[in-house]
């Protein structure tokens, strides 16, 4: 049994299927990434595990089905979330902003405080700025840790990178590898920039147009046409 | 100084009498024109067990908060969600519950208004004004209330939730805070926040069938003119309020007390919709 | 060939970010240019500007050589441009054919009153599109996506259109209604319509282009034919990426 | 404009039926039906504005008080004849009218309402205060000159006016202009999406709403011949016009004459158990409850009910 299974899932917003029978399998302690172009359906995966979306098929964790929990009860289940826009909160402070993450797991405020500033220094010496005026990858840094504060056995984050200079991606990167060695957190990641992923994750699966389209480990698909092509078309 | 202090007294009860209002307006971005009623249950509540069956003052306070509470509770499951988000059916729907409400406290007390005793009796002069320490009562437990509420909605796992579902509900979903939850316990209290101000109303005018309009006509001035639920903006807005009122009844004339309130609401809502202190923040 | 759209030196700012960089180019009458880039690199901020929807902060944009920055949305729809959304913005309590006449209608209130709707004109658009006369009393809530779309696009056509804008038109639709609405471009591009298409799916956005132009961060990187574009080192790490 | 003969035949049979009921009921029902007639062309006009365009209006008792006040007080303090302080009410509420959409180009939705209940209660404070000479104070005026005499011929000239304004505006609705103005309720980017310029026909609903509450109101007030501020500019007199065109169904013609007559009458029917205002408490919660149950109206219920028989008979048939 894999720690992660998702099986069969189609999805819907509204009257529109983004997702089409997709099934990805994820083992404990592992990083994998979602890549694909914009659109491919990426996002939509990850709201469907936290159960934001509506679906058919079924997403296991643990040998436990996710499907039909409300968001709260999967996120006290073990999953953690840092999705693309972040979903701050943007008139509190930093601090405030990763108390919120810790809602439903309180016994471990501050031993996850101290593993976030230790992983985001810079969020400790600005905790108490408000993160509407903080830059982008202070905001991804603050989302990553208002997921971290949930506790997660699980960690999705979808696009880790979008929008971000180069050399704070690769701070994110440094995190987030941390955070699956030191913290033994399996982490699922979407990608849409495929050369980051490959340096990340051990895994990939290809999305195109809501159907996993490829595969496998990142040097069976290094050169593989079907990641081109998903970008591309050919 | 006259007018400065009953200023700042009649501005106090009216920051009580807006905050219900704010945290619905801030938490569930709906407008409950029925709030008024919650000051007018509140009234009457405190009428029956206080003044007639003659049970200790506070504990008639407390009853009223709690039967307000209860109220709050029941709009939102049998109104407010079953609507889910339809902002206009909403707005219609409380705006028809607060007129039942009103007629069944007409038909339960009658149509005249009624005296509400002082909930403590006395006066004082304070440098020359004389100042009832009914409303003086009022304007302390008004503060207080304030100040605990800040520090609730700043300070404890609950109030940050708060602050985080009117702020970015998914955002809080996704932090495990239930959304629902939270929507539920705001309304419950804004319910209590709406009748322990609706008690101290009562006893600094009257009680009657009709008087919710007025409470909610301040509660909507504040919200609009302060911006989105803002504790801060509440409070200085609610004396923008109450200043412009004792201005308006001492210095021109008492029956346009209420006239620079419905102007400041059309003037700011057309030139600024956003609010003077517009940013989203509880 | 005359130019349809010419877009020049066009800036838009919102605050400190900046959503369209200088970007500058011309849609000739009877062509179908394609308008592609990653997630966030700008693509519907300009059409929001070409239609006034927003102001841009500097820069022109010309309707068949003529200025249109200063018009209102409904004049420049007059003039012969308009667009077609992400998601769909139906009438949701009017039938197929209602939706479409409120495009067809005159806008001009004494005229709305005293002409009678053109039911024939109606229908006919509706089955151009590709609707069955059996949906044609339907309303939104019973139609799927891709007959949003086609719904959309109905409307939009009745405006007596000469330039469409069409936004991400292939989104969320099923293999089958893509094929479909292909069919209906193809048509209209025969018929001489010139359209601007935004899409992230460039295999269906292939056949439907004479050629492409690539943005990324508000700023055009490309143009040319599409596998000219497709092979471009530019265009090619801005959506994979570098590390 | 698409007339069908049914709609010429269901038109003459309703104008017959409203004429024919002075024959056969008492003159209190009578002056029950007229309150019935002008509270049917209040919710009218709010549904031309509200129901259609989706700009909700609490502040309709300010144009209608606009339109009572202005004759009253023309032909009261100023010896105006009626036949011209009438139409000077109706211009003057379309002025009315034209202060309220001013902010209706820049919000829309909850602030919208808002501001309109401002105007209300502005109207409500300013009437009691400014020239009471004219307007007569927080007392309001009495002994305004009335058109008729006795139940029924004031029963006949309310249900004329009412005919008059429900049939031009149902014809008027069923334009194009009429699909348009639905339209700006539905999605109003949508309309100027398509080339129609909403500014004007938003402008069009509000002076078209205005244009018959300024006429209802100014008859209203030559009926009464009286008028007080507090029964004028008051919530429950808002709430009865609303709730009558969402009860009988919003965005139709028939629906809010079909509500105002069955909110009318269920006060009416009350009277006897409950003679105060309580009755406001069954009657505002029927209205609450069909309101949460059929948020489209009576006539949405009528209509599903007659869908259900014609289906049971199509059935037999095909059995």
């Amino acid at each position: 049994m894999n720690f992660l299974e998702v099986n069969n899932l189609c999805a819907f917003y509204g009257k529109a299927q983004a997702l089409h029978n997709v099934s990805v399998d994820v083992k404990a302690g592992e990083i994998i990434a979602i890549v694909g172009a914009n659109g491919a359906g990426k996002s939509t995966l990850l709201d469907s595990i936290m159960g934001l979306t509506t679906v058919t098929g079924d997403i296991r964790m643990e040998g436990k089905s996710l499907v039909g929990l409300g968001s709260a009860a999967i996120v006290s289940g073990g999953v953690g979330y840092a999705p693309e826009r972040f979903n701050l909160f943007p008139y509190m402070s930093v601090q405030d902003n990763l108390l919120v993450g810790a809602f439903t797991a309180r016994s471990d405020i501050e031993r996850n405080l101290a593993t976030v500033h230790q992983l985001f220094p810079r969020l400790e010496e600005r905790k108490n700025q408000e993160t509407s005026t903080q830059s982008g990858g202070e905001r991804q840094m603050v989302s990553l840790g208002r997921a971290l504060m949930t506790s997660p056995r699980l960690l999705l984050v979808d696009e880790p990178t979008i929008g971000l200079a180069p050399k704070v991606c690769s701070e994110i990167a440094v995190a987030l590898r941390k955070m699956r060695d030191d913290l033994g957190a399996t982490i699922v990641i979407t990608e849409q920039n495929a050369n980051f992923a490959m340096t990340l994750a051990e895994r990939l699966y290809v999305l195109e147009s809501g159907v996993v389209k490829a595969q496998g480990t990142v040097d069976e698909l290094r050169n593989d046409t079907r990641l081109t092509e998903a970008y591309f078309g050919h | 100084m006259q007018i400065i202090i009953q200023g700042l007294l009649l501005s106090g009860l009216y920051a009580l009498i807006a905050m219900g209002f704010t945290l619905i307006f801030s938490v569930g971005r709906v407008l409950n024109l029925a709030y008024g009623a919650y000051l007018l249950i509140g009234g009457y509540v405190y009428f029956t067990i206080s003044q007639t069956l003659g049970v200790p003052k506070l504990i008639g306070l407390l009853l009223a908060a709690v039967v307000g509470c209860l109220v709050g509770l029941l709009k939102y499951r049998l109104l407010v969600k079953p609507l889910k988000g339809d902002h206009v059916a909403v707005e219609i729907s409380t705006l028809i519950l607060a007129v039942v409400l009103q007629a069944g406290v007409v038909f339960l007390y009658g149509d005249s208004s009624k005296i509400l005793l002082p909930i403590v009796p006395g006066v004082t002069q304070v440098a020359g004004a004389s100042v009832t320490y009914n409303l003086l009562t009022a304007t302390i437990a008004s503060w207080a209330i304030l100040i605990g509420l800040y520090f609730f909605v700043r300070k404890t796992h609950v109030g940050r939730a708060m602050q985080a579902v009117s702020m970015d509900t998914k955002g809080a979903a996704i932090s495990g805070v239930d959304p629902d939850k939270i929507n539920m316990f705001t309304w419950g209290l804004s319910g209590a926040l709406g009748a322990t101000a609706g008690v101290f109303f009562a006893s600094y005018t009257q009680l009657s069938p009709s008087m919710w309009v007025a409470p909610l006509i301040i509660s909507v001035a504040v919200v609009i003119v302060g911006g989105i639920g803002s504790i801060i903006g509440t409070l200085i807005v609610a004396h923008i309020v109450g200043f412009m009122e004792v201005l308006a009844v001492s210095v021109i004339a008492p029956e346009l007390r209420g006239v620079f309130t419905m102007l400041l609401i059309i003037g700011v809502l057309v030139i600024r919709p956003q609010g003077l202190f517009g940013r989203e923040e509880l | 060939m005359t130019s349809s759209l010419k877009i020049s030196n066009l800036v838009k700012k919102f605050g400190g970010l900046v959503a369209t960089d200088n970007l500058s180019f011309v849609v000739k009458e009877g062509q179908s240019v394609g308008l592609i880039g990653p997630n966030g690199a700008g693509k519907t901020t300009v059409f929001a500007q070409i239609m006034g929807e927003h102001r841009q902060t500097s820069g022109s944009i010309e309707l068949f050589g003529r200025e249109i920055s200063n018009d209102t949305t409904p004049e420049r729809i007059r003039r012969g441009v308009s667009r077609t959304y992400q998601v769909p913005r139906p009438f949701s309590d009017m039938s197929v054919l209602e939706n479409i006449r409120v495009g067809l209608m005159p806008n001009n209130l004494w005229q709305m009153i005293a002409s009678k709707p053109r039911r024939e004109k109606e229908t006919e658009l509706a089955l151009s599109v590709g609707f069955l006369e059996s949906d044609l009393e339907k309303t939104p809530g019973e139609l799927s996506m891709g007959d949003l779309r086609k719904l959309e696009m109905a409307r939009t056509i009745a405006t007596g259109t000469k330039v469409m804008l069409l936004d991400e038109v292939f989104a969320g639709l099923t293999v089958a209604e893509i094929a479909q609405i292909t069919q209906v471009i193809q048509k209209m591009r025969k018929d001489g319509m010139t359209f601007l298409i935004v899409s992230h799916d460039l295999k269906a956005l292939e056949p439907l282009i004479d050629h492409v132009i690539a943005i990324n961060h508000g700023s055009k990187i490309a143009e040319g034919g599409f596998n000219e574009v497709m092979n471009d080192a530019d265009v090619r790490s801005s959506y994979l990426g570098v590390v | 404009m698409n007339l069908r003969w049914t709609h010429v035949v269901m038109w003459l049979a309703f104008v017959a039926l409203m004429f024919a009921i002075p024959e056969f009921v008492s003159k209190g029902t009578l002056r029950t039906l007229i309150f019935a007639n002008f509270l049917a062309i209040f919710a009218i006009s709010w549904d031309v504005l509200s129901g259609r365009t989706g700009y909700i209006s609490f502040g309709h008792p300010f144009l209608i008080g606009i339109g009572a006040y202005t004759s009253a007080i023309l032909t009261k303090r100023f010896d105006v004849p009626i036949e011209f302080a009438i139409p000077a009410a109706v211009v003057m509420t379309m002025i009315g009218g034209i202060i309220v959409f001013l902010p209706a180009l820049r919000i829309k939705g909850s602030y919208f309402a808002l501001v309109t209940l401002a105007f209300m209660e502005l109207m409500y404070q300013l009437v009691q205060v400014i020239r009471p000479d004219l307007t007569g104070g927080t007392r309001g005026m009495s002994g305004v000159q009335t058109l008729t005499r006795g139940a029924v011929n004031g029963y006949y000239l309310s249900v004329s006016l009412m005919l008059a304004v429900a049939l031009s505006m149902w014809l008027l609705m069923r334009t194009q202009l009429g699909t348009a103005l639905s339209a700006v309720g539905m999605n109003e980017e949508s309309v100027r999406g398509s080339g129609l310029s909403t500014t004007k026909l938003k402008l069009f609903a509000f002076l078209t709403s205005a244009f018959v509450a300024g006429l209802g109101g100014a008859f209203y007030v030559h009926y009464l011949g009286s008028i007080a501020p507090r029964a004028l500019f008051d919530i429950n007199f808002l709430f009865t016009i609303i709730v009558a065109a969402l009860i009988g169904g919003a965005s139709t013609i028939i629906g809010p004459v079909i509500g105002a007559f069955f909110l009318t009458f269920l006060l009416e029917y009350l009277r006897p158990y409950l003679p105060g205002a309580e009755r406001y408490f069954i009657y505002g919660l029927i209205a609450l409850l069909l309101y949460m149950y059929e948020p489209k109206g009576l006539i949405a219920l009528i209509d599903k009910g007659w869908q259900r028989l014609r289906g049971a008979a199509d059935r037999k048939e095909t059995v």
